[in-house]
């Protein structure tokens, strides 16, 4: 229910099962990427920031449909390109950009930035520099919901490059072995810096690799909200049962470069456009329209209001307090350690 | 306060079961652990009395492995990691170097990885150069990382201990040939702490610091020199990394001579290390000699028993080096 | 045709294809890997060499079975349980024994024993202490051979616990992405050590993991050297003809321990004495008289020919020469390297 | 003899070009190196030039390409292995430690691996903890392998044709922040040989050696210093496996004070390995001062910029270090 009206009959599951406080809070979180990614951009370009970063820019749908299905106390682990799986699973745009901009505040106390940025606090046990890297790390998460009887799920995203690293297979095989409670969720860009796919991989999709696991290898729309939700809620609920791992693959784009010093030689610009057109966002509200959970006055609110938290992020990270190089060594051990 | 005769091995073993007595989050992880009882047979019988989800076996996939003990640890539990052999760490080091030594510090200071990691290493078993290195300088390189390395049962136990106790990334390294080393041992669970070198024999002449089996073999070469009126300190420095630069430099600054002896290659091997720290330390201007190091030969560890031999510090190469040293002929 | 009579027309193309000289020369080359692997156990035993080793035993028909298909200028990549490649390709039984033996007379002068025999004048790369290093090893040994426009091709070998490595993965998406002339042989044995294929595997059979890498995944009985070597020349006529790689799981089983310090935990005496009744040699013999290739005079004339061999190779071997510890350094580098 | 200014990665870039002219065997391999050019745009437009055949795009899989890369050489090429940055090099230590590195060695002398790996290290770049990394000490620690650290354009050219000509392994280790530095490099296809260090600058009153990037921070000290009456001698230490020892200590006999400047983690750094060496050495007798090590924090790098900065050594760090070494207050 919402103030614009009852979520229509006919609608499919997604729409019938979350509330329209969710599904707006959905969509309000995609726009929260999105404007956070264009903050980041921009600051930047102006110099504020340094280092790289790699913006999902047209992912949204995939980083926000499959956090929907989890639970605060549900573990993800994340890729570079994780600033959409974070704001997913519930972290705070300002500390965020506190962490972009190098400050105490930041969640990494500035030590990380934008690669590896996490927020344990919701589950997300962090983004990741190394393309694989969280792989194992999501199946040992899930081996310790096991251990510790809880019901809880690990998501564990991932790119289409990342699935040819000798990681995916290890990862796979165990946690199909052991029937852990693990989604493997592929943000499937169709490229891995400038390797297409089809330069890459010996097989048309990442998901046809699931069957040498004896597990379920499923092919959503990346760029639709609710076909990512839906498939990511019923691979959750597998595991939950205790039914074991499974894949979803979301074909998704990214229109921005890989990084930074991206010159876009492997893709044409029409590719890109024909890829700009089908931008999650706006297909999310037509859909929000068309299934009666909001009108246009609801959705200028929700993209308003997303906007003033992301201007705000960026004023207090500016704020925020630098790092003391004194303190340089402080948190490579804990301190009650040897 | 019960103390038995136990080996090396049994040891280990006897650690491993009692932090899984103690704590429920503890768990053991690797290749043909269980109902094989480890290549080596560290961990024995323990499937039996703590059962597959304790004990587990895992598919032949190092990085993997270490990646969930990463996984696992970050989501609070203790997972202690055999690798097989030492060298197979080469399939882990991104998990062991980029995640586990350095998630806490990216993070800010918000997480821990209290994983423990269990390397046999070394040569001397006729295993050629896949199966016989002695990696363990490249992780006392890597902030982030705990390694040690026990040359007693009595410290392999409490050095164990106080690893999986500790919140951070700890690395032991087992040498393979002192498995069935006999000696005392307390039943009780006690900690060895991580970071402290011990004095294995004191002496006035010339202090040694030695590494797993060469404190064995300095300590044996240390009697010859006794004989002849040298008198060795042998330092066991137990710990590579944090490295207990104080008790060398006490020893030195009496000794005013000093000898490095490990098996890992000479280049760049922790002799380098103790070195440097003592050539920029404080008991500088006490040597009274070059400092020595008997190191690993700059080559794979060979398979002909005779040629392995030759490959790493010998006792009467011990002798001789440190006997040249005192008489200033090196 | 032989002394014995000619080769009859109904038997399957292996017997057809195949010389009488060539198949009992393959014969005799399972007696001599049978005769290696027991007198190095003896030898072993008796204190004569150190080390340790992993025997075969059992598992003849895959090693020579997939090396008939092969010229002397094909290449195989070999593994830790290796000495039947190795005589498979054609190596010398002697300068073997003088490599257990640790001698200068030994294919690698005795500086890397049983797990790392090499011949390389045969076409063999090496035995392999890592699970899994040969894998990409072969897949670069074939990209040479295209690149040198040979028709040659590379047999790799390896176990069902080596397929969980992530070397697997990534050297068969690389061989099938690129198309190059691989044929990877798994000797599934039922085990990685103690551990079954059950117990680390997800999917029943390695040949199941070949659909995710596009590749024929074939399942042989493993201790039928017609069956390995009929599947083996098929993927390496595809391979020469640059159709790519193929996955060839022969089912076998050794009957040794895993290696000396086994004490055969993990399985039953029962399983082992079933798999000891379909030993591959007695059984190829049933087939060669069957077809009528050799009668019992030729078959013990090979068998005590094997025999004698390998007696006067461990004498050869016993008698070689030690090396100098002062040549300890000498095979580090090349000599006109810096 | 034409010689022009180009930057240290069109050094290298003209270096893989001449190298692919000269011998048809010679193929790149790695990651994004084709139409991308390179994550540093080094190999820039090779592939046009030189097609995908020889300018190889491989998927993202480290520990595949460098036993590609090793089966390749076996079988008679010679792979030039690019890692995009060194710190994923960790994921293929197996290949290169267990394989690349042994395999003349475990096969009697029988076979060459002419294996070239490239790889971009170092921190200041705001890349953080797994892409910052300074990881060549652990190389070479490794026998089998050869490790150099080209500082200049000249030599990143000539020092890579070397590397390109030798029998066995070669790790080339490029610092990031060099590529966009300019130099006088000449035309045609050179050879500055392996194992040689440099003299970058004379001096009397201390020797500094130093590695890539400190080669120019502490040459830049050393200007400082000039005009305070202190003459440094600052040697581009280049390779570090095998190691112009003998350069050094001649340098150190004449100089009396050593100093090692190196952006590696301290402890078990090439200033360790250094350090040590002269300690043992003819040159101990001659030191007037404890050895000072210079090197990179015992901590990841961190993003922040300012943290980043203090993880390794700066020049006014290098100028107080050793004016402090000259004047005796360390
Ligand atoms: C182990 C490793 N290899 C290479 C890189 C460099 N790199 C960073 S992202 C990337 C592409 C990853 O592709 P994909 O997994 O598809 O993710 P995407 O960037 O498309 O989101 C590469 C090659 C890395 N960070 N880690
Ligand atoms: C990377 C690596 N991990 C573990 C080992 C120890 N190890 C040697 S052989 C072996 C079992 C290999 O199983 P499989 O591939 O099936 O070959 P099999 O021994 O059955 O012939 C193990 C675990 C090793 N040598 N290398
Ligand atoms: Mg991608
Ligand atoms: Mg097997």
């Amino acid at each position: 229910m919402n103030a614009f009206g009852s979520i229509k009959p006919n609608a499919r599951p997604f729409y019938q099962k979350h509330s329209s406080e969710e599904l707006l809070q959905a969509l309000r979180r995609m726009y929260l990427i999105r404007r956070f990614e264009e903050g980041a951009e921009e600051a930047y370009m102006r110099g504020l920031i340094h280092g790289t970063m790699h913006l999902s820019i047209g992912q949204e749908a995939s980083a926000v449909g499959a956090t929907m299905a989890l639970r605060r106390s549900d573990y993800i682990t994340s890729t570079h390109r994780g600033h959409g799986h974070c704001i997913g699973k519930g972290a705070d745009p300002k500390l965020m950009f506190a962490e972009f901009f190098g400050k105490e505040e930041g969640y990494c106390r500035g030590r990380g930035g934008s690669m590896h940025i996490a927020d344990v606090a919701s589950g997300n046990l962090g983004a990741n520099g190394i393309v694989g890297g969280g792989l194992p790390i999501a199946v040992g998460a899930a081996l310790a919901i096991r251990k510790k009887k809880r019901d809880d799920v690990a998501v564990c995203f991932f790119g289409d490059g990342a699935s040819n690293e000798g990681a995916f297979h290890e990862s796979l095989n165990m946690a199909s072995l052991w029937k852990l409670p693990v989604i493997f969720v592929c943000e499937n860009n169709k490229y891995g810096m400038s390797v297409s796919t089809e330069r890459s991989m010996a097989v048309a999709n990442v998901a046809d690799r699931a069957a040498a696991y004896k597990m379920p290898g499923i092919i959503v729309d990346g760029n639709s909200i609710a076909d990512v939700a839906e498939a990511v809620a019923e691979a959750a609920a597998r595991a939950r049962r205790g039914d074991g791992p499974s894949l979803v693959e979301c074909k998704t784009y990214r229109t921005r470069g890989h990084s930074r010093s991206d010159r876009n030689r492997y893709r044409s610009k029409e590719e890109i456009e024909d890829w700009k057109a089908r931008d999650p966002i706006p297909r999310f509200e037509a859909e929000l329209r068309a299934y009666g959970v909001a009108g246009e006055a609801a959705l200028t609110a929700i993209r308003e209001s997303a906007e003033a938290e992301i201007a705000a992020a960026i004023e207090f990270a500016r704020n925020g307090t630098d790092p003391n190089p004194a303190d340089l060594i402080r948190d490579v051990h804990s301190p009650r350690a040897a | 306060m019960t103390v038995r005769e136990l080996t090396y091995a049994q040891a280990i073993q006897e650690a491993l079961a009692q932090a899984m007595d103690a704590d429920p989050d503890v768990f053991l992880m690797g290749e043909d652990i269980g109902v094989y009882g480890g290549a080596f047979q560290v961990t024995g019988d323990l499937v039996q009395r703590y059962g597959e989800e304790r004990v587990m076996d895992a598919p032949i996939s190092e990085l993997g492995q270490a990646g969930v003990a990463v996984g696992a640890a970050l989501a609070g539990c203790k997972p202690v990691l055999e690798f097989q052999f030492s060298d197979f760490a080469t399939l882990a080091m991104e998990q062991i170097v980029n995640q586990a030594a350095k998630l806490r510090f990216m993070l800010g200071g918000k997480v821990n990885v209290p994983l423990v990691m269990r390397l046999p290493a070394g040569s001397g078993t006729g295993a050629a150069a896949q199966h016989s290195q002695s990696l363990e300088a490249w992780f006392a390189h890597v902030p982030g990382l705990k390694v040690v390395q026990p040359s007693t049962p009595a410290d392999a136990k409490g050095m164990l201990l106080a690893a999986i106790d500790d919140p951070d990334p700890v690395m032991v390294f087992e040498h393979k040939l002192l498995y069935k080393m006999k000696g005392e041992v307390p039943e009780h669970p006690y900690r060895v702490p991580i970071g402290k070198a011990h004095v294995a024999r004191e002496g006035r002449h010339v202090t040694v610091v030695a590494t797993a089996i060469m404190v064995h073999r300095a300590l044996e070469a240390a009697d010859t020199l006794a004989t002849e009126g040298i008198e060795a300190e042998v330092i066991d420095l137990r710990s590579l990394r944090p490295i207990d630069t104080d008790t060398i430099v006490r020893s030195v600054q009496k000794t005013t001579r000093l000898a490095c002896v490990y098996e890992g290659v000479k280049s760049l091997g922790i002799g380098a290390e103790i070195s440097a720290r003592i050539a920029e330390s404080e008991a500088f201007d006490y040597l009274d000699a070059p400092i020595m190091r008997l190191g690993g030969a700059e080559a794979p560890i060979p398979y002909n028993p005779t040629l392995e031999k030759a490959a790493v510090p010998q006792v009467p190469d011990i002798v001789t080096g440190l006997r040249n040293l005192v008489s200033g002929r090196i």
